[in-house]
């Protein structure tokens, strides 16, 4: 069932005529030339081999694959929100009012303070607070100093990429035995070089850092922040706030507590939240109501929703000190509205309800699963331990059940890791299936393994192949026989 | 059932399970309540409320409708790194398409062959377009993607050196991101010289020297002119063993000279050009550059292989340059991207195919020529202010404050950019030329 | 290729053709050119012009959306047969799913799975809300279904007979369409009284005879009251051995009394209550009868069977009752009908679920009879007013002429019904219950 | 790959509660209680298991199984065109401004004076037809003795089924040895009982009715009218026009010809369209432009799109003899919109490149087929015969190549009849691989045949199993296992 590539349907030159000079033009371009009907087509089979949330059960650990609502994509589609940035606050007050409402919906829900919505993604509002913790040291005097970022050995890549960009040194903090942050490494790591310490709570493992209000002092003493590495938030809603842990600064990544569209990709967005005393260094502009409106404040909606003055309520603003600008213009604008949209429609019981549901599935899953799971208590996610099979090949052995697998081999402190997220969004059945396709592959050996999988679009893909002899357009496939 | 949960009011909608289906999945964790799943000390346990209203759908859909409604109607001519075409329905009906939307990354290409090829497909496109061979699965913007550029340009060059050499009509926000970027590899971000709206080569040739890292030049320019020296640029950049980095965007490369032929090493641009309407700045960051690169890019690369059965078949590749394996010492922090826009970018350009794209490209030079001309009739203003030839837009000289006729414009329903004391920007394309006569009428009245 | 045809003005955008290929067919056919292919006398031939402007998409849909844009901005209170609830976004994304929309009859049931389970699941919820064994794949709308119903009686029925009576609050449209539909079969359709909103069963015993094929009420009526003597009403039929059918929508059916529990022999009504906008009358014909009458249904019926691999399938069947086999002896001529309406109900159904599905039908009763209060004690109005229960319409008395009455709310910007020189009626659901308010200020204004 | 029932899923039975007296509703009431995310994997899983024209050829004979424009979609789902017909007409310009325009389209490509748009399918036009022929015949005084209608032995199922349904008698006409109308059948056949000639032309072979005018003649010489079946539109659009051929009455079926979608079985529209002297018999309400508008009939566009004024341009109207209606209210709106969006966006060029390609198509397609197509020279389709082979099974054998096969056993002319038409939109690969089909399964045996299909979501349904153990509904299945 292979697809042909568009060049491969049909492609034309053509020569480039145009009212420029001939020496400012290229010659000719050729590219793919169909019609209508044809892409339909090829791009409805494309879709049919892909597998997304709407096909089944999606468990990739530390990813959040939540059901997307379809009316966000509706709102989203509407022409009132196909608006150019470049245009003055009076005649933007929809956008600036939705995004003001978002501001406060976050800060609300992270216990922060202020919220800058410009991140394109999880790791830009990583880079976004670290720029924030670094403009702060500096203004305090201590830039240059404070030249070192903590970061568990599990923390997500994007840490330790994030804080290298920002071009300081990654100082790897080892887990303690019970897979969680251990005190005294923290205490050793810490000093007056520490700028931030980056953590995810619950963490990579699904743990809560039970000790976070020591944490919080170990590094505060030290005169560093403590950053909230957002990727884990779904199993917080309502529970329990990272501004109220102690945490400086954080990003949300609403493509995953928020259920925004993953999209094969992206994009997502990666809000950035901090305490009153960063609010100044957080990127240009903000959203806030106009002065003469912020007097009234009392009228405001319980929700904190905008509402309209003739005037014009809100306006964009730059902070003090701003670290100045993350994105070209001002984010995923898009993905800001479906964000909205979904804590619109769930509010504060929805939400919290959405953490306690997806705590469950995962511990309801980790209980049916044969596969030995070391670490707990865990909360939104589990990792379990594939023992003497190899992580990957379970992996693509779950394909051959229907089911897209778990996140492998990550982390490191799980052997062979399952690191299994169900989200909220699966019932029962579809778990017992899960718990079904994971205990089926237990039993299977390493042959079966290693030959799946067999019931797919494709069989097992050659990695190797792919990297030595690079092929990344049609191209370079001339003469490389189908 | 969604019934149950219409208002909100009693859990997540999107959360299915009955209430038979929690007692049985708590009785099998052993569990009497979910709350003694949570590992919360107490005293950070939120016991507070967000205030956040619970709403139907219809509410929720009427919610979010009545607060964008207050929006003005403003037909839009602007552009200025933002563009918009017609983007034709069937890149909505076909993007929407939930296989596609709402996937992840492909860390199991066997069953996401689909989007593989799809970004396969979009990246050989591009390699079309720019005449470069490596381009990558995205970038955020174009910001981002310049600011990545240099990030390479450093770490590719084999000599060290910190200068990175932009044009003064560089936008601040760019710069700005760049800035930001690069600050922590220790580079510098110099401005030189433009003429005439065009970059300056003589102004270049003063400023180069052995520690600029790379030279950036755009075509067409933020102020919408068709760039004259970019041949000769290059040329400076590869004398200095500096990158060559060109911005562009799809619809441009579509006639304007292709980048590899005036020796770019590296092309940025937005690519949401082609397959978004206008999205408040939001992009797609195109990232192309030389074959030699290939080990130092950023983002993702798919790449084709084959699979058991031999067949052909599409893969993430070169991940270890990506940070959730090399962490720290990867190309870059980037893990998601902004696939599902090039999605949509791949479907609108393949709809318009190389026919309809020249004929696009060629229509942003004509509307943009005779626009300026017939403003350049209307008493109290002067256009084009720059005497090149312009793409999609361009700045005019008004006798009046600037300022004071955006609002006046504003007022009549269209907006345009404020650039300077006494300059505006106007930007035209298929997409609003339709309101050309009535913005010519506005200026009229206001300028 | 698109760009080719974009304009529209060398050929259909959707016809794929290169010159090269079209050639070569030219070639294989053995023709010089697509006009040989053509056997048309020339005295027959069309050599003018339609006069049609050929449209890129972009113009194409801007057009349209021009032309609709010139009809009122209106809050519609309106019903009669035609109802809006709020439609979930669900139900147009699946359904707008291409191999849904653009399938057709599924006359191989080994490729069209999907559509055919969509249908029987919809056949079985109509099951349940109808207390019927039997219900169509759709018909058009509730009129045509009612007119086949009658039709059926006529052919199930033991004796001879031709009379079809209907109650005196039947709309004038259904009425027509039942007289032109029985027309043909020689069935004469005679109204009888009514009471007070209600069929008046007394007036039904007087008229009734041995030669009535069939019986007719509606519940709730077109005037918005709910019937009270129903299983009166199928008595009197049962004793004349005529039908027994019965006119409602799903929603109603959710709350009011099962069909087959008060003797309903069919049920119509239109089942686009849920599943489409409103969509100035377009409906889905709701066909539900008792399991005696399967062979004599109008109409496509989706059955269960079994495949070769005995796997739990579903297939058209009965299909020597339909006119592609058995022609003028079929049960219908319907061949084109509803089906991918009905799958929109039956998405929109199951995301209500049995509760949502009671409490919308609740609310139509609630908001009902709060909004005939409410308007009650407007000067110059007395609602409702027929003194009995109301499911989402009422009927008002005004003392303005309801004309004037409706043309002065028009200009308020919400439309009513006129029904009657005072009266008007007025319907309200979830779907304009937000404007309740500004409708009865309005009404305060002009009343 | 077994999709469950909603209601094996999970089901609920609820209690009615209401604020009606008991005795006035239902207890309880039982309906599948699955949730939004459960809800889109099913009806996905659904999608995924048809077949569609997006999903590839579907040469389905006599169907006109053409590729649906997106944008048609998307102008119908305006906010604007969710209207109630209820309303006054000087609300309702757009709506009638826009029937207005599509009647004018529609008159104009069939060469007729008037036509309505309310018959919500070709059957319901084919019906409406004949109601207005009656009306016609009984303004005249003899709609008694004009009491039957000719119908030729090719013709679609329901011009016997829509005549019968008028009460009228259905006299069906043989063929001639060409495939046509056999003029002497025609003259014996026609006589001061006819009512009416029902004709499609091209016919259901593909075959111009070369002697349409001396049928046509006939016809009327004998008292009758003539009509057009307008399934095969397609072939003729902007190469003849009905009207021009003598015929007086017409139905278009705008999910054929003008390309809105199936929907799986409809929803379609079949607006009919009669010259001059019928006009005052169609249904009721037509549009049109108000009389102080008629009188400025100059000013209107060239290509009779309407235009507003401050009075409002357009109106409805009863025609002085009407039928009455044939829908409930004005037949099926949203389906209009979108025909009328594909008119105005193909224009006289466009309307008459479909009609060539699909004949050019067809021909192409029968060129390169292994079967013997025995009547010629066809258009827009052809009618190939199987030969020895069963028809039926040479369709359940191309499901397995991985197209939908044409109509099959139909028309009765042709033994084994296999009915084609590829239209417009099919381009050469596609035709090709169409023809590698017909051809791969010309050459097979009758057990593979009779075994096939095999590579399709379900095998061979039984459809004996079906009728004789009627189970339509999941009420029915109980006790029916799996």
């Amino acid at each position: 069932q292979y697809e042909p590539l568009l060049s491969e349907k049909n492609s034309e030159e053509v020569e480039v005529d145009s009212p420029l000079p001939d020496d400012l033009t290229r010659d000719s371009l050729e590219l793919p030339a169909l019609e209508e009907p044809e892409l339909a087509r090829h791009y409805t089979r494309l879709s049919q081999m892909n597998y997304g949330v709407d096909s089944g059960p999606y468990p990739l650990g530390s990813c959040t694959m939540k059901y997307n609502p379809k009316f966000t994509e509706d709102v989203a589609a509407l022409p009132s929100a196909a608006v150019h940035h470049d245009r003055s606050d009076r005649s933007l007050q929809g956008t600036l009012g939705l995004m003001h409402g978002l501001q406060n919906y976050l800060a609300e829900i992270g216990g922060m303070d202020a919220v800058s919505l410009q991140p394109p993604a999880g790791a830009a509002g990583e880079f976004t607070g670290i720029l924030v913790a670094k403009a702060y040291h500096e203004a305090n005097g201590e830039g240059d100093q404070r030249d070192e970022i903590i970061v568990p050995d599990s923390a997500h890549g994007t840490n330790f990429a994030s804080a290298a960009l920002a071009g300081y040194e990654v100082v790897e903090l080892p887990s303690g035995d019970d897979g969680r942050v251990d005190l005294e490494a923290l205490e050793a790591a810490a000093s007056d070089r520490t700028a931030l310490f980056m953590l995810t709570n619950p963490n990579t493992l699904g743990l809560f850092e039970r000790d976070i209000e020591e944490i919080a002092e170990t590094i505060h003493d030290a005169g560093g922040l403590l950053y909230y590495d957002g990727a884990n938030l779904n199993a917080l809603l309502g529970q329990a706030r990272p501004g109220d842990m102690g945490f400086d600064i954080m990003h949300y990544n609403v493509h995953k507590t928020f259920a925004t569209p993953h999209g094969g990709g992206g994009p997502g967005a990666g809000p950035v939240g901090v305490v009153s005393d960063l609010a100044e260094f957080l990127p240009a502009p903000r959203v806030r109501e106009r002065e003469d409106q912020r007097s009234e404040s009392s009228e405001r909606a319980s929700d904190g929703t905008p509402r309209a003055t003739d005037g014009g309520a809100y306006e964009r603003f730059d902070p003090e000190n701003t670290v100045g600008k993350v994105h070209g213009f001002e984010g995923n604008w898009l993905v800001l509205v479906k964000a909205y949209a979904y804590i619109a429609r769930l509010g504060d019981e929805g939400l919290a309800d959405a953490a306690e549901k997806a705590v469950l599935n995962a511990n309801y899953l980790a209980s049916q699963v044969d596969y030995e799971v070391p670490f707990e208590p865990f909360h939104h996610e589990f990792v379990a331990s594939a023992g003497d099979q190899d992580a990957a090949d379970v992996a693509k052995r779950m394909l051959d059940y229907g089911v897209h697998p778990p996140t492998t081999k990550w982390p490191e402190i799980v052997p062979e890791a399952l690191m299994t997220e169900p989200t909220e969004i699966e019932g029962k059945d579809t778990l017992d299936q899960l718990a079904e396709a994971f205990d089926a592959v237990a039993t299977e050996d390493d042959e079966t393994l290693a030959n799946a999988p067999n019931r797919t679009t494709a069989r097992r893909i050659d990695q190797t192949s792919a990297a030595r002899n690079l092929r990344l357009s049609w191209q370079s496939l001339e003469g490389d026989a189908e | 059932m969604s019934g149950r949960h219409e208002s909100g009011d009693r859990g997540s909608p999107y959360a299915p399970h009955t209430a038979d289906e929690t007692a049985a999945m708590l009785d099998a964790v052993g569990a009497d309540d979910v709350t003694e799943l949570f590992d919360i000390p107490e005293s950070v346990a939120f016991d507070g409320e967000f205030g956040i209203e619970a709403r139907s759908e219809r509410e929720a859909e009427r919610h979010v409708r009545g607060l964008l409604s207050r929006n003005d109607d403003l037909t839009e001519f602007l552009g200025r790194g933002h563009y918009e075409h017609y983007v034709p329905s069937l890149v909505d009906h076909l993007s929407l398409r939930s296989e596609f939307l709402t996937s992840y990354t492909q860390y199991q290409p066997e069953i996401t062959q689909g989007f593989l090829q799809a970004l396969f497909e979009y990246q050989s496109m591009l390699v079309e377009l720019t005449g470069l061979d490596i381009v990558n699965a995205s970038m955020y913007d174009h910001a981002t993607a310049l600011a990545e550029a240099a990030l390479l340009a450093a770490r590719v060059r084999s000599t060290d050196g910190d200068r990175v050499l932009v044009p003064d009509y560089l936008l601040d926000q760019r710069k700005d991101v760049l800035e930001n970027y690069t600050d922590g590899a220790g580079l510098s971000v110099e401005t030189f010289a433009t003429d005439d709206g065009n970059a300056d080569a003589d102004a270049l040739a003063e400023a180069i020297d052995d520690d600029a890292v790379m030279v950036y030049a755009e075509n067409p320019t933020t102020r919408g002119t068709v760039e004259e020296g970019l041949a000769e640029i290059g040329a400076l950049a590869d004398d200095h063993d500096a990158l060559f980095c060109l911005g562009s965007d799809p619809v441009a490369l579509s006639i304007l000279q292709e980048p590899a032929s005036v020796g770019a090493d590296v092309v940025v641009g937005d690519a949401a050009a082609l397959g978004l309407p206008t999205a408040y700045g939001m992009g797609l960051g195109l990232f192309a550059c030389r074959e030699d690169f290939v080990r130092q890019v950023p983002g993702r690369l798919v790449g084709a292989s084959e699979d058991a059965a031999d067949k052909r078949t599409y893969t993430l590749t070169l991940q270890t340059r990506e940070q959730h394996i090399r962490r720290e010492r990867a190309t870059s922090n980037i893990c998601t991207n902004q696939a599902w826009v090039a999605l949509r970018t791949a479907i609108h350009a393949a709809y318009l195919g190389p026919d309809g794209l020249v004929d696009l490209a060629n229509d942003c030079v004509r509307l943009a020529d005779d626009l300026a001309g017939r403003l350049d009739d209307v008493t109290g203003l002067r256009a084009p202010v720059h005497d090149r030839h312009h793409f999609r837009e361009f700045v005019v000289h008004t006798d009046q404050p600037a300022n004071a006729v955006v609002e006046d414009l504003e007022a009549e329903g269209f907006a345009v950019h404020a650039v300077g004391e006494h300059e505006v920007q106007v930007c035209i394309t298929d997409a609003n030329e339709h309101a050309a006569d009535r913005l010519v009428a506005a200026f009229e009245e206001v300028a």
